[in-house]
């Protein structure tokens, strides 16, 4: 029962996607139709450092990439070869990395707060990735509960 | 020495995690049965910081004969490895020769590569002394590439050769390990049990892990009682040294940590040392690594970030409490075999002086009191006091204990049961802890004759002080 | 007899917990260490179903004397226990007067209320015979009413007047308790410790709980070396028995699983019996607590239910290899206690023998042989093979093993170390185990000549059993 109903939404909505309505995409852009899967990743974002600051506005490679990708994933998980509650998920940290840098690593910044800027250029030298030091998106402890505790 | 180490340490001063690393300065801080402040680990009638509550009365005597009789202190952090084996007594500071090998830098230093680099496998061999001028004691000591590589944005790498010749003989490449490996791998480049190659057999002491027939105290024992030349670097019986007053041939364990903790439950679960001993924490805006390794029972706030991920159904009380359970019943299992492996050297030492003693008997007896020994020691060595690996802690200790009263039922028996009465003592009349002992000590014939055992060393050289830390005295 | 035990279990067989407490009548299966087939516990000689690989072979010569020795099975489901209590050699089928009290029902049937109703506490010394025809090996076994109180909608309600008795004494009343401790409590009405009262102080035959000084192998022994008459009902030095062959006063240890139990991690953690030994599971559409109370390693879907819920971190195959890995260490352990136990008797009895032994000392020996035996018996009577607490099992075998040797040393000074040299044999050749004894074969005098240490029990008069389970044959 609780199957048949997740499959009807899931229909809907990819009907919604391949008419590609404006209805359908601000449907699909909001945190909550993320969340719809990605209940650990919605805790784990509550609880960390940017609340303000939508999935999207992370986890996007372009509009096109971002549908073509969506489309995938529900049928994923629509066929059942996928559980985004259970699953290890892939991680592209390099694409998201790119949107950190550009919220935070702007020419604003550079005026305002050179420091800040020279030092994560050393901390970037040495380690490459802004997660080594930051848990922004999401607070790991919590995140990873849906691998099983590690 | 013609010989730059480089800028070491220091090159990642800016970093957030050396901050954190500069914690292992703090050796103030003790926990019931573990932390930092570095006393004599045999002293249990000094207060802190030069003895504990909780110490091993008898090793001055069980390690007579042997440098570890000289001086033996607990572990403190690792910004402190450069300075403690430069200060101690096990390496001779009064004579030019030290005595013990260069090759005890391996897992004091981050400059292990240059080393190596630059004189081969000579390096082991070669005089410790030679290179106390040449490592800066801060940017030298064990540091971020010891575990990092800084060119490939510190990916965790294994530096150690004798963890990666370890490894190779098992058909392991610590390249194709996972990230969790990683974790405990990088630790188990110096927290293991190690012993140096022979100039015969192998290369004149370079570090060896004796792991080719398992980890387990019997595995080894087994191991170290023929080996295969050509492997192992060793022929036949394998011996740290030779027991001054039961002329046993010895071995000695050191900080079997990851071998204890190989088949503990927490390994059988794929935790790693780091998730216990370096927690992620929060500084200001980031999480990282803790880089301060320390026992994670030294504060609430400690057993909250290092176990409570997992133990979310115990609280931070219940934690340390539970772990102290267990380490007070090793500890208590600890110091009975302790005693019985004195008794054992005892016997044989009473049964050698008997006129007709039975020489196969005496041999077998020796060989249970190095055995009873070594299973002693795999505990004793251990850093935890049992924490990691409880179970098999306790089943260790039972078997040293019954090897070391075998020892003594041997030796009795080897002569014709003549010295079971003499034998029949508590044992702290029987033989007296060696309570102050050191290679000044030893240069003074009074103190020789302070203690029935001492009277069975050497007397030294009167000789100065030639060398503290990194400073020339003369 | 005039009283009618009534319906018993029957009045039950219509709810589903009844029909999964059926299952309780497998016993065929085994596990590494547990499990339910009844195998004779000291035969290490015979295949299942009488002997079993994982046996203590000296079982019989540490109870020689008592009524254990003739009989001990390995424990199995709660719907036999009514059948095994009325077949047991332990007590006498072959005379009128059974030797064991009526006091035996206490943990076997469900009718003790009724019992008790009617013969107040004279029931408990009364002749065990008198009963076996008015109980039903069905109805009237181990069941539901028990633990359950049929007229408050099945709440869980203690009716071991012992356990009522115990808990009142440490001002606990179980009407108060949680429902997570209740689902300990009802077990700990049988799965512990006891001892009967004497009549001179207390009301004679009546179980008791010792608890009053801890449940620790300790803290029992204690309370057992010198009784408040008013408040243990007995005085001075309990003694279950006199030790055949070494004359010592004895103690037995039944079954403490409770004890064993109470400070473990789990019960730290607030687990309860009912957790691992009665887990959720499906019957049809229902969920129902599991009513077959048996080893949870029976089968992977067993760990499932009974482990996964909290070990989310381990797979069932890791659950049953770590505890496996914890019992095979206490299980070894256990019998190299076993056999010093054995020792420290065979020295007393050789001592005994000398002429001008020393008498104070030989009352030390027996009073480390006692100590001994008790440490090892709370590990061998408690029926988890470690599982339940095995760091404490570890450290309770490493004391009886000491107690026991130092047994042995008191014994041998005793005689000035005359028999240093006769005790200084292998246990086999000194005293072998005793593999069969039973009341029918004490009864035949070239069986008492058949080992050493049955020379020392006295010839039992020609007798034919009397009664079989409920059966009167003659
Ligand atoms: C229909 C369920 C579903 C919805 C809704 C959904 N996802 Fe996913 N998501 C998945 C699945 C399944 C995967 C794993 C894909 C794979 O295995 O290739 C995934 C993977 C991801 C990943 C990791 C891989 C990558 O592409 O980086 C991110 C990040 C992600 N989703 C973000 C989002 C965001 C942002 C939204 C909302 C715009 C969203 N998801 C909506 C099911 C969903
Ligand atoms: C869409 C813009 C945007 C993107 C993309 C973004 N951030 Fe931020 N970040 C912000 C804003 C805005 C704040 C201020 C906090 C808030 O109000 O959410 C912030 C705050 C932070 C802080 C400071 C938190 C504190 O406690 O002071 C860190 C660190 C940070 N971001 C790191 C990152 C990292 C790492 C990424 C990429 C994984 C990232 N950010 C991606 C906008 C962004
Ligand atoms: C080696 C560790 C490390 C790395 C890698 C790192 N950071 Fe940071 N970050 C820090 C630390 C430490 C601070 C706080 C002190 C400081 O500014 O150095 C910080 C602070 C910040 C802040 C907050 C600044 C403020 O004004 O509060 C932002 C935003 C941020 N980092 C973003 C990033 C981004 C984006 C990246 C990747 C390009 C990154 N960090 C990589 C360690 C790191
Ligand atoms: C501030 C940036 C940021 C925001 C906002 C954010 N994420 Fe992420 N997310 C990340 C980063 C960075 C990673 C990769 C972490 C890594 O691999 O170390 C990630 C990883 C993921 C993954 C891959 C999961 C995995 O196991 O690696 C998913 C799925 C995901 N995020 C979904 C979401 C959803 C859904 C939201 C909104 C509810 C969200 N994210 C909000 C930065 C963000
Ligand atoms: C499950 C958690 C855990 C894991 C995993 C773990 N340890 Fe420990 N470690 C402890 C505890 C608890 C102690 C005892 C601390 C005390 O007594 O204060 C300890 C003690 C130590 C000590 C002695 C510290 C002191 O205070 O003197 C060293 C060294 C050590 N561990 C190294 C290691 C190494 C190396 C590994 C991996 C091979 C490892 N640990 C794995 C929890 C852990
Ligand atoms: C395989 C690695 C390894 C080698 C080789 C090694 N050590 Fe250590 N050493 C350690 C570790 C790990 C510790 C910390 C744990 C402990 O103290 O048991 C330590 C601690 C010490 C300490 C401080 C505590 C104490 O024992 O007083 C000194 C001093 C020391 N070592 C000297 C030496 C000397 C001298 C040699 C050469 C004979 C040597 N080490 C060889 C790994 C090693
Ligand atoms: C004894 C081994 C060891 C030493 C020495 C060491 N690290 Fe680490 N480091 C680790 C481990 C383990 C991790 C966690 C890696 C992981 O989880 O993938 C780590 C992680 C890091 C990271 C990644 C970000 C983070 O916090 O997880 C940085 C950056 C880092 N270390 C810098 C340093 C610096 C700088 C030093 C010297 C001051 C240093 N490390 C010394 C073992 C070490
Ligand atoms: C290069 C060798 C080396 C490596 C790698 C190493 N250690 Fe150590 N460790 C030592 C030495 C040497 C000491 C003792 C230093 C002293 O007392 O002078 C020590 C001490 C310690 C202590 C005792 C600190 C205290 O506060 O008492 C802990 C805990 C510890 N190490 C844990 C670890 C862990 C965990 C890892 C891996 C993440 C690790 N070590 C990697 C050599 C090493
Ligand atoms: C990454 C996971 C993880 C971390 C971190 C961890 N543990 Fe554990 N621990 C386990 C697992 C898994 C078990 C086995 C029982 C279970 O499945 O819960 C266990 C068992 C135990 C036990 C019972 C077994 C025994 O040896 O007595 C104790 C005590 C314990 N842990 C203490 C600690 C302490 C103290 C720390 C922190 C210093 C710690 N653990 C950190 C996962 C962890
Ligand atoms: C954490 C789980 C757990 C708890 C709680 C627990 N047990 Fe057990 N019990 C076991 C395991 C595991 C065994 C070993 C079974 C085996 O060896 O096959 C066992 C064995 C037994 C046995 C012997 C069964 C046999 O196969 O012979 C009895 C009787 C028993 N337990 C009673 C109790 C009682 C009474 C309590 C509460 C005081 C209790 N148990 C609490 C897990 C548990
Ligand atoms: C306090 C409760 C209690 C009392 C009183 C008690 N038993 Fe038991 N009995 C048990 C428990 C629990 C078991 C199952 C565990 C075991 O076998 O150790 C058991 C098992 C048995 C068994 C089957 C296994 C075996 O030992 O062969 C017999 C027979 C038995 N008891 C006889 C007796 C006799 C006879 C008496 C009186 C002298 C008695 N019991 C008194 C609780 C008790
Ligand atoms: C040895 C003790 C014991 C015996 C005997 C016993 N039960 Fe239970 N029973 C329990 C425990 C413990 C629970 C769980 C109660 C709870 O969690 O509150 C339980 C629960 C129940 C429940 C509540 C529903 C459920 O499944 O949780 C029923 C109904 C029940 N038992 C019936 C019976 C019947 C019928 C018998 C006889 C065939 C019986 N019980 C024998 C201990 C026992
Ligand atoms: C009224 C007394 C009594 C109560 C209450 C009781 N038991 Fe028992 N239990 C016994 C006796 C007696 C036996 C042995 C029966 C036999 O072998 O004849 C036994 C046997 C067992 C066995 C071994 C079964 C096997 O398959 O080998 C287990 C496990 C067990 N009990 C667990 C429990 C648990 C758990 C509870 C509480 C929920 C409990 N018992 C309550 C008396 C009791
Ligand atoms: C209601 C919860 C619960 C249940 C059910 C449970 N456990 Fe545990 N177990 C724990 C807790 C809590 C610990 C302590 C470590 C931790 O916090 O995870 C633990 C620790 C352990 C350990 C490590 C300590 C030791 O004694 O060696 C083993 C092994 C173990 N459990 C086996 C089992 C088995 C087998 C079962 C099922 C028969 C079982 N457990 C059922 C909660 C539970
Ligand atoms: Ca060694
Ligand atoms: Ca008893």
């Amino acid at each position: 029962m609780k199957m048949f109903r997740t499959m009807a939404a899931l229909l809907i909505l990819l009907a919604l996607l391949a008419l590609g309505g404006t209805a359908g995409h601000h449907m699909t852009t909001t945190d909550a139709f993320c969340s719809s899967c990605h209940a650990y990743e919605k805790v784990s974002w509550d609880q960390g450092q940017h609340p303000e600051v939508g999935c999207l506005d992370c986890h996007t490679g372009g509009f096109m990439r971002d549908k073509v990708q969506g489309a995938r994933k529900m049928f994923l998980v629509f066929t059942g070869q996928r559980d985004p509650h259970h699953d290890r998920l892939p991680s592209y940290p390099e694409k998201t990395q790119a949107n950190c840098k550009g919220c935070h690593l702007t020419e604003t910044a550079a005026v305002h707060q050179p420091f800040f800027l020279a030092r994560h250029e050393g901390y970037m030298a040495a380690t490459g990735s802004c997660m080594a030091c930051h848990e922004s998106g999401h607070v790991a402890a919590v995140r990873e509960q849906r691998h099983g505790r590690r | 020495e013609d010989l730059d180490p480089g800028e070491g340490n220091a090159a990642f001063r800016h970093l957030p995690q050396y901050q954190s690393y500069l914690e292992n300065r703090d050796d103030t801080r003790m926990t019931e049965f573990g932390g930092s402040v570095p006393h004599r680990k045999h002293d249990d009638f000094n207060p802190l910081p030069k003895g504990y509550k909780h110490a091993q009365p008898y090793l001055k005597n069980l390690w007579l004969g042997y440098p570890f009789m000289y001086h033996y202190d607990r572990a403190r952090g690792h910004t402190f490895a450069l300075r403690d084996v430069t200060h101690t007594d096990r390496v001779n500071r009064y004579d030019e020769h030290a005595g013990l090998p260069a090759t005890c830098y391996n897992c004091k230093t981050n400059a292990m590569p240059q080393l190596l680099t630059r004189y081969g496998d000579d390096f082991w061999a070669m005089n410790f002394h030679r290179f106390r001028t040449v490592l800066d004691p801060d940017r030298h000591t064990i540091g971020c590439t010891n575990c990092h590589d800084p060119s490939d944005h510190m990916r965790l790498v294994i530096t150690s050769v004798p963890l990666t010749e370890a490894l190779e003989r098992q058909g392991r490449d610590w390249r194709q390990a996972s990230r969790d490996e990683m974790r405990t791998l990088v630790c188990a480049q110096c927290h293991v049990e190690y012993y140096f190659e022979t100039g015969e057999h192998g290369v004149a002491a370079k570090p060896h892990l004796p792991w080719d027939e398992g980890m387990n105290p019997e595995d080894i024992y087994r191991f170290k009682s023929a080996g295969d030349p050509d492997r192992d670097g060793f022929s036949g019986q394998f011996r740290d040294w030779v027991h001054a007053v039961s002329k046993t041939p010895m071995l000695k364990a050191q900080h079997p940590e990851y071998e204890m903790f190989h088949d503990s439950v927490h390994a059988q679960a794929g935790v790693s040392c780091a998730d216990c001993h370096m927690p992620r924490v929060r500084v200001g805006p980031a999480t990282i690594t803790s880089h301060h390794w320390t026992s994670p029972l030294k504060s609430e706030a400690m057993i909250r970030s290092a176990c409570l991920g997992c133990h979310d159904q115990l609280t931070p009380a219940q934690l340390r409490e539970r772990t102290e359970y267990n380490q007070a019943r090793v500890w208590r299992q600890l110091n009975i075999a302790q005693e019985k492996s004195v008794r054992a050297h005892e016997a044989v030492r009473q049964a050698m002086e008997w006129p007709g003693v039975d020489q196969a008997l005496l041999a077998q007896a020796r060989e249970k009191v190095r055995k009873g020994q070594w299973f002693w020691d795999y505990v004793s060595a251990e850093n935890s006091a049992g924490a990691h690996n409880p179970v098999k802690a306790l089943d260790t200790l039972a078997s040293s204990q019954q090897y070391s009263d075998e020892a003594v039922q041997l030796a009795i028996r080897a002569t014709g049961h003549a010295i079971a009465e003499s034998m029949d003592r508590p044992i702290g009349e029987l033989v007296p802890p060696i309570r102050e002992h050191s290679r000044k000590l030893q240069q003074d014939p009074a103190h020789l004759e302070s203690h029935p055992w001492l009277g069975y060393l050497p007397l030294l050289p009167e000789a100065e002080l030639i060398w503290d830390g990194n400073q020339r005295l003369r």
